[in-house]
Formats: structure tokens, C-alpha cells, sequence
């Protein structure tokens, strides 16, 4: 794999900032996007749009190709037959769209399993249905970031209706183990649902493999457009399931006194559909294939261990999750815990980290090295590791040692710029 | 306006916080949070004769909240609250003197509006 | 207002089909997009592609302003503040949203008010409520095709609680005095929501002056990408409603027990919210005002006058809705009804059309003349119109008089190719 | 394969429908609609002795669709069942003899699908 030929392809890496190379390190929260994709929705928009599914003409015959191939295509990426590919705009709205359509066979007294270790979106939703009496369970972390089967084992039982967990932690970087996870759902009769926000765009993944009965993820974090992103869903699930907005495109029949629906996987999608996203992001499975998912996963793995390996020089930083690679995507969540100094204030003291996340990013960014900081949308994992915030750089296939190099000269900075 | 938002002036507030701590028995007490960051800051006032006759806060927060909390609780120690009242978001700025990207606004103007809610039944 | 330099802006209108020149005459269902749309989602991704809200970074920050700022110009074109303006996927969206978040407060029982015009996307959201006894009332039209007003107020009582109706019909072309029925909605107290979709593309329209609680709108109708819409809503309104979907973005904090919501009208916004459209969507908005929305109104009318005109050539085919080119937008839906010919098949005769309007859209293609064809995600009103189906032509900016010759030329060879 | 899908053989089944009717007592009557485009379809068929001793269709549509529906009646009438349920979608599009783009192909199908559906329970 090469990542000066990678690089290449991605225009907006050319740009300075401060007049410093960019060295984007935040992939996990939205990836860049390669002249590829950009080229494909151009090329849709200056010769293929129109709206699809209704039209006689050739035009919108050749956008409802586009999309359906698309469809096919995406699909094929994680080894789903392309009526099972439900378009949605995002991670976020498929889980709600299962919590809206698929929440309602669950009643006042069931249970929803899930982890501590979750974004927001695959907790909110299942909030919701505590309206309605039904609970949302934890399963705890271990010390090292991994999941704790045995709490899991122990949380798990006849109430338990949904089991929905993350394929990879945006924090933690844990990889969890999904398909171990499925069986032991299945086995008591729970559905599972992935959240593939973090692995389908990192790693390969094949829904029958990892036993998924839903899995949902995000084309923006995959080098495609945002405004598109995509739930799988078994085809008999999907099929009991009641559609979840109404309006255009998921009807058969409409009348004054009521209506009847499309077929899966239309039924689930109302109204014109973002059909540039779908051909974007067709492009960007198109582009990740072309390296190989196995390459993806080589190369962040390889980031991950040379940045542990610098991580020896700066002893005052601590990192969360665990500390093999095998066991953790291209993510490293880190705070500074260990300086020795007089001159840390007391209440970040108190709460063992020494320097807030905002501080440390602000001065990642005068170096150009764009890392995110804050709680990423998993505060019950902040509350959990007890920290109110946390910095974090992750990796994608346009990174390479170098950047990880200019992360950490960075970071010995911190403490001169702050002058503790 | 310094480029440098890591100044010694900021610094100096940040490390050693002016008016930081608990105040028993204050006129007003005010608390405020960012979620985004995780920051919070509590503000406690007393009032008397229509001045600020004291002022203390605590909380937590990167550099410049902490930093901007113990300026503004300089800026309005013993002043009259009409004075106090009139105070805009930028009258805090210029006295922190450090140009801010919007996010980092947010971390800086915590205080003011904690102190602006105390304020509102006055 | 120069149509051959606007054309100049459409890359895709420089398309030959069939070796001719493409007549899109189905703007309706889609908008085609100019250079300058195209080219802010290029730089967009080129230059400034991030996520936004929560980083740290000048990346993140400069993509947050693009998004909010965008929000601010989008929510000035239609006479809004910025924080009434959410973004959502389509008019679908939007209309599913207030079903779903403001449909809480509805009780079995009550009634929505709507018209017989509506599209698919402005039925099916009121039927979802039917679970709960809400109960969905249709206005009825008159023969002319404008709203029967006298059925309307006949309608509205002290149970109606929404009326929700099209600003525009996107088959009748009927412009609704949506002042008007604003006042008749108060009155009874209810709310009221428009259907922007027809209106915002072709006409100024100004929320305050419509009196609209509610307004909705989908970008890839005026000129924006596709997956980014538009719903306006009262800030009191808003702020009194539950969160749609759950996620990142919307919330203020997330407890394993609960949380709570950001400031409207981020809580509406669940999840990485689509910034490239609502960029392209900013940029759409720009264009249409250069050209003045008050041109483009008229342009429409000239373009409709001029159909009405040529109409008088062709004697077979009838029209539906105003014959007044200031009562409708620029869209036109006709069947051919009044063949003397004894080679019509004999059901069609029965219902009244004498070629089903699929023949048409077939025949005109080979023309490269793009017009609909179906029921327009209008069955109930396909039905109380008594036809199965209607063509349709629909103009925008990028039509001219050429176009509607290019339409009336392939309409008269129509009878030829079928032999009738 | 023709270009011109409105071939002469097109219009004669559109204009003159064989089989066109309804068929009282048949052995199965099945319909079948594509709400898309309000076309819809009804097949009657009388089975005897494992043949299609008869079939009526009445329905309404395009040109395309009730051209097909013609077509197609007379491809089976009389013939074996095994024969028929031997057919598959290319069978009838080549009877058809013109080339469709994907949208027409529903119509064209109509039909053939409502046939099927007839047959699936002999
Ligand atoms: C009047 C009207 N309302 C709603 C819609 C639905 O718009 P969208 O498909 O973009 O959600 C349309 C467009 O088809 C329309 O014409
Ligand atoms: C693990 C995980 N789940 C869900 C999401 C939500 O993705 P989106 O914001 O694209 O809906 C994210 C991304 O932030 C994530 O990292």
C-alpha cells in the first residue's frame, strides 16, 4: 500500500494550514474524500441527474440505474444481497429507524442490551423506548477497554429483546468480538444489531460472518459523500417491520382512507432519495476495494503500533483501550496524567488528568495536526473512565508514519506552550 | 488582540485562579455547563447595596475558561451591578486579549453567561 | 432574465439524448444544477471537509461556519431567523418530523385538515396518526381545479388541530392562498403547515407573510443537491416539540439513565448532518437570488401562457387545474381525452383518456422531450380526478419557448406513432 | 430485437386485444396491478386435463402492457402446463420482439406475472 500515491488522490490533504502540511487525524469522526468520489457525484450531477424510480425517459432510467447499482454494489462491500440495503442519511438515523419500526414489538418490562462503551447513537434511540417501559442495560468494560463477557453473560436473559453493540469503539478503539457476541444474543432469542460506524470503512466485514441481524454505518466516514449512509437489515425482519417515514417512494398504494406499502428495501426509504450520496459512496467502496479491506486494516494497525512504540517517549500520557493492536482499530484516545508539576490546576488535578483536551488540541492545531478532543459523543464512557474529556488522533489510509511523527512532536510541545 | 491565546496573562489566571472556591452563605449562586466539553463553572455572589461585594467560583475547564472565569470575577469585584449589568461578551474579550476560533469562544464566554443568569433577578 | 445564458450555467443541459438537445421539462421532480452548486460542493470537499460542532481544529471550525452560515442564508430567503431553519433529508422529512414530534400532542379523536391535492409526502406522515385515532380530513377541489374554499371552512372545526396543505399542487399546479386558509387555521386554532416544496423553488415566498408555522422544502428541487432539505418551524413550536431521532448532535448530555436536548434546531439534527448539502444548497439559494425569485415567477408564467396558447393547436388534449397562468405555477398535466378514432382501446376510452400517458412519455422521449408520466404521488387525487394516470410538463429557469415547441412538435407526432 | 417499440405487431394487439374478455367459471382467475403506473391486469384461465384448455384477460394500461397481455395468451392457449411453466421472461420478451428499457420492461411483464401467479398453485 502506498500512501504518497494514496495521498495523492485526496485534494484537500494538499492544503496548508498555517502554512504547514495538514495532518488529519480525525478520520473516526468524518473521513476525507479522494478525487474519485468527488469526480462521481460531478460527473452525476453534469450528466446523469434526475429524480429515479418514476421516470419514462432515458435520463431518469439512467439515474435509477445509477442508484440501483449502486445499491448492488455497496451491498456486495459486506456481503448483502442488494435488497437488504436500506439508504438512510446516515449511522445515526438507521438505529433510529430500527428503534422507531422494529421498537415496536417490544413491550413495557423488555430488555435492550447494549454497552457502556457507545456512541450517543446507539444509546438515545433506545432511550426512547423507555416511554413505552422498556430498559436499556449496560454491559461494563474491563480495566484494559475490553468488553466484560461476563457481565455481558450476566446481563443477558429472557427480557432481553435487542442486543446492540459497537463493532469498534470511537474512543476505546476496542474491537469487539460481534460474532461471539451474536451467538450468545441469538441464543437467547435476542435480535443483534452492529453499529458499523467504525469497522465497515476500517476493516473487512461481512454480515453472515459476524452473525449481524442489522448493521448500520455511515458513508462519510468512508471516503463517500455525507447525506448518505446505510442499515442492512435481514430480509424477514425487514419485512415484518412497518415503514418508518411515510410519503413518496415507499407507497404501493395511496388512498384517502389509508395506504399500503412498497416492497424491501423501498418501503423504508420516503421520499427522493439522496441518489449523489449512493453513487458517491459507490465510488468510495469502488476506491477501498481497490486497496483491499486487509490492506485498511494492515496499515492503521501498523500506525497504531509504531504510535505505541512513541508513546514510550512521553511518559505523562496515558491512553485508553487496549494496548494490542490486534485488538484495536486506528483510533488512540489519550489525556495527560502523569506531570510532575506544581503548577497543574487543582481541579484537573483531582480529576487525574493534568491538562484539559481543548487546551491540547488548540496546540496540536498550530502545528497543523488536527486531533479531536472532547467526549465524542459517548459521555456514559467519559463517566465511566471517569474522565470528563479526552484527546484523540485516528488513522486512515492516507496517514502514515510521518503524520504519526508530527502528532507527537506536537505533543512534546504542549507542556512548553502551556508552561507547566 | 494576541495570537498567542497561551500568553502569560492567560496562563497566570489559569494556574493561579484570582477568586476561586466556595462562598458559604452567598446572595446568588449560579452554575453553568458546556457538555460539548465537559466543562462547568459555578459562580457565587454577594450582593449588597447594589454592588458586588464579593465573588467567587469554582469549576473545571480547559485554560481559557478557567482563565477567562478568573478575569471576569476581577473585572466585576466590588463594582456596582448597574455597571456590572451593561458588561457585553466583548468588554470579557478585549480584557482577555486573545483572538478566539468560535469553538474556543464558547470555552471563554462560559463564565459570562453563568454570571449573566446569576444576575437575572437583580 | 437571459435563459441561453442560464442554460450556459447547465453543464447536463449541454447533453445530447438521441443525437438532440435535451428539453428537461420535469423540474418538479427534480431540479437540474448549475456550475456554481457543482463547483461549492468540489471546493467544499477540496478545501474544507470536516465534521462540525464539536471540533477543536481550524478545519472543523471553518466547516462549522460554512454550515451555519449556510443555515443563515437559506433561512433569509425565506424570511426566517436561522435558528427556526432545520435541516432534514427532503420535504418527506420534514413533514415525517412534525408528524412525528408535534403529532405527540395530538389525541384520539382530533383531526388533521388537509387537501385532495396533496403529494404522497403530505398523506401518509397524517395517516401514521390513525394508529392513535386521529383522523386525516380531505378539502375537495372544484371543477376548475382550485381549492373548494367553501368545503374547507365547512371542514375546519374544533378538531382540527393541523392543517397541513401544499403551497403549490405539483399536478394541478394550483398556487394555494395559503394567507388566507393561514388565518382560517388560526382562527379554529390550529396550526398550520405548508408544503413548500412547489412554492420555494419558483416563487418568493416569505414565512411570515404565508403565515406559516411550519414550512417545508427539498433542496434538489431548486437547484441544491439531492439528501438536504429544509423545515422551518416556529422557535416556540419547535422548542415545545420532543426530539425526532436520537444521536450525536442533538443532544446536551447523555446519562445511562437519560438525557436531555440541545437548543433548537440542533435537537432536530441527529447525527454527522450533511454539510456538503446544505453548502449546495447555500449556493443554490444564491443563484436563484441573482435572478430575483420575482423573474423566475414570472418567467414560469410566460412559459405557461405561451403552453396554454399552443394548447389551442391541439384540440385532443385537455388540461387539469386554472386555466389562469396567475393561478398556477409552471407545471402542466394533460391526457389526450378528445380523439375521433375508432383505434382507441376500448377501456381507455371508458376512463376517459385515450392514450395512457406512459405511450406519451415514451414517444416524446425518443424526441429527447423528458416529461412525467404516472400518478405523481398524487393517487387520491389521480382518483378523484378519475384517471389512472396524467403527463406532466414542468418548467424552471433553464426552459424557454424552444422547449415548449420542442414539447407541442413531439405531442403532434404522438397520434402518428401509434397509428390513431 | 426492434428499436421502434411501436411496431406494427405492438399496435395490432394493442388496438385488437386477443383473448380480450371476461370467462365465466374459469378454474382460476388471479389480477395483478403495478401501482406505478395504474396499470393493472386480470387473467382468466380454464385448466383442463393439464392444458390451458382457454384463457381470457381484461385489464387496463399501455400500450406496451396490453399488447403483451395479447401476446402472451396466445403463446399459451391450448398449450401443456408443464410447457407453460417452462416459460420464462425472455421467452415472452422475444415473442414481443422489441427492446425495453427497464421501466417499460414492468409493463411488459405485467402480464407474464400475473400468469405465473395464476399457475402457482397447479
Ligand atoms: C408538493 C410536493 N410535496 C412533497 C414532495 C416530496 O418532496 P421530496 O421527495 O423531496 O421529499 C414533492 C416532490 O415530489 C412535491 O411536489
Ligand atoms: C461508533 C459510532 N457509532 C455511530 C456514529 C454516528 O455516526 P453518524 O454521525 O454518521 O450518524 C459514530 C460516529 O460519530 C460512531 O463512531
Amino acid at each position: 500500500m502506498d500512501v504518497n500515491k494514496i495521498r495523492e488522490d485526496f485534494p484537500i490533504l494538499k492544503r496548508k494550514i498555517n502554512g504547514k502540511r495538514a495532518v488529519y487525524l480525525d478520520s473516526t469522526a468524518t473521513s476525507q474524500k479522494p478525487r474519485a468520489v468527488i469526480d462521481a457525484i460531478v460527473n452525476y450531477y453534469e450528466n446523469f441527474n434526475a429524480n429515479v424510480h418514476r421516470g419514462i425517459y432515458r435520463l431518469s432510467e439512467e439515474a435509477t440505474d445509477l442508484y440501483e447499482k449502486s445499491r448492488e454494489n455497496i451491498g456486495r462491500f459486506i456481503g448483502a444481497r442488494s435488497d437488504s440495503i436500506v439508504f438512510v442519511r446516515n449511522t445515526t438515523e438507521a438505529l433510529n429507524l430500527i428503534s422507531y419500526s422494529y421498537g415496536r414489538f417490544l413491550n413495557e418490562g423488555d430488555e435492550i442490551l447494549t454497552t457502556i462503551m457507545e456512541h450517543h447513537s446507539n444509546i438515545v434511540p433506545w432511550q426512547f423506548l423507555g416511554r413505552k417501559g422498556v430498559k436499556l442495560v449496560f454491559t461494563d468494560i474491563n480495566e484494559d477497554g475490553t468488553l466484560n463477557i461476563d457481565d455481558f453473560i450476566n446481563k443477558i436473559g429472557k427480557r432481553t429483546k435487542i442486543v446492540t453493540v459497537t463493532h469498534v469503539s470511537n474512543v476505546l478503539g476496542t474491537i469487539n468480538d460481534v460474532r461471539e457476541l451474536s451467538k450468545i444474543a441469538h441464543d437467547h432469542g435476542a435480535i443483534f444489531i452492529v453499529d458499523g460506524a467504525q469497522s465497515v470503512p476500517h476493516m473487512p466485514v461481512d454480515v453472515e460472518k459476524i452473525g449481524a441481524d442489522f448493521l448500520a454505518f455511515s458513508g462519510h466516514k468512508m471516503l463517500g459523500p455525507m447525506g448518505i449512509g446505510v442499515l442492512y437489515g435481514k430480509r424477514d425482519l425487514l419485512e415484518s417491520m412497518d415503514p418508518f417515514m411515510g410519503g413518496g417512494e415507499m407507497i404501493s398504494e395511496v388512498h384517502t382512507y389509508g395506504s399500503t406499502w412498497a416492497d424491501v428495501p423501498l418501503k423504508f426509504e420516503a421520499g427522493t432519495p439522496n441518489v449523489e450520496g449512493a453513487v458517491g459512496l459507490s465510488a468510495a467502496v469502488d476506491y477501498l476495494r481497490s486497496i483491499g479491506m486487509e490492506e485498511v486494516r494492515n496499515h492503521e494497525k501498523g500506525l497504531v503500533s509504531y504510535s505505541l512504540e512513541r508513546l514510550g517517549e512521553i511518559n505523562e500520557i496515558n491512553i485508553y483501550g487496549p494496548r494490542d493492536p490486534e485488538k484495536r482499530g486506528g483510533v488512540i484516545s489519550f489525556n495527560f496524567r502523569n506531570i510532575r508539576s506544581e503548577r497543574i490546576s487543582e481541579h484537573l488535578r483531582k480529576e487525574g488528568i493534568m491538562i484539559h483536551p481543548h487546551d491540547v488540541a488548540t496546540i496540536l492545531d498550530m502545528d497543523s495536526v488536527m486531533v479531536r478532543s472532547g467526549h465524542h459523543c459517548a459521555q456514559p464512557l467519559m463517566e465511566r473512565l471517569n474522565i470528563p474529556a479526552s484527546s484523540r488522533a485516528s488513522f486512515y489510509i492516507y496517514n502514515d508514519r510521518d503524520d504519526v511523527d508530527s502528532l507527537f512532536d506536537a505533543l512534546k510541545k504542549v507542556r512548553g506552550v502551556l508552561k507547566i | 488582540m494576541s495570537n498567542d491565546i497561551y500568553m502569560e496573562f492567560i496562563l497566570e489566571n489559569y494556574r493561579n485562579p484570582k477568586n476561586y472556591g466556595v462562598m458559604d452563605n452567598p446572595t446568588v449562586k449560579k452554575s453553568g455547563a458546556n457538555p460539548l466539553c465537559g466543562d462547568d463553572i459555578t459562580i457565587y455572589l454577594k450582593i449588597e447595596n447594589g454592588k458586588i461585594q464579593d465573588i467567587r467560583f469554582t469549576g473545571k475547564g480547559c485554560a481559557i475558561s478557567q482563565a477567562s472565569a478568573s478575569i471576569l470575577t476581577e473585572m466585576v469585584k466590588g463594582k456596582d451591578l448597574e455597571y456590572v449589568k451593561s458588561l457585553g461578551e466583548n468588554d470579557l474579550l478585549s480584557a482577555l486579549g486573545i483572538e478566539l476560533s468560535p469553538a474556543r469562544l464558547k470555552c471563554a464566554l462560559l463564565s459570562y453567561k453563568v454570571l449573566k443568569d446569576a444576575l437575572s433577578g437583580f
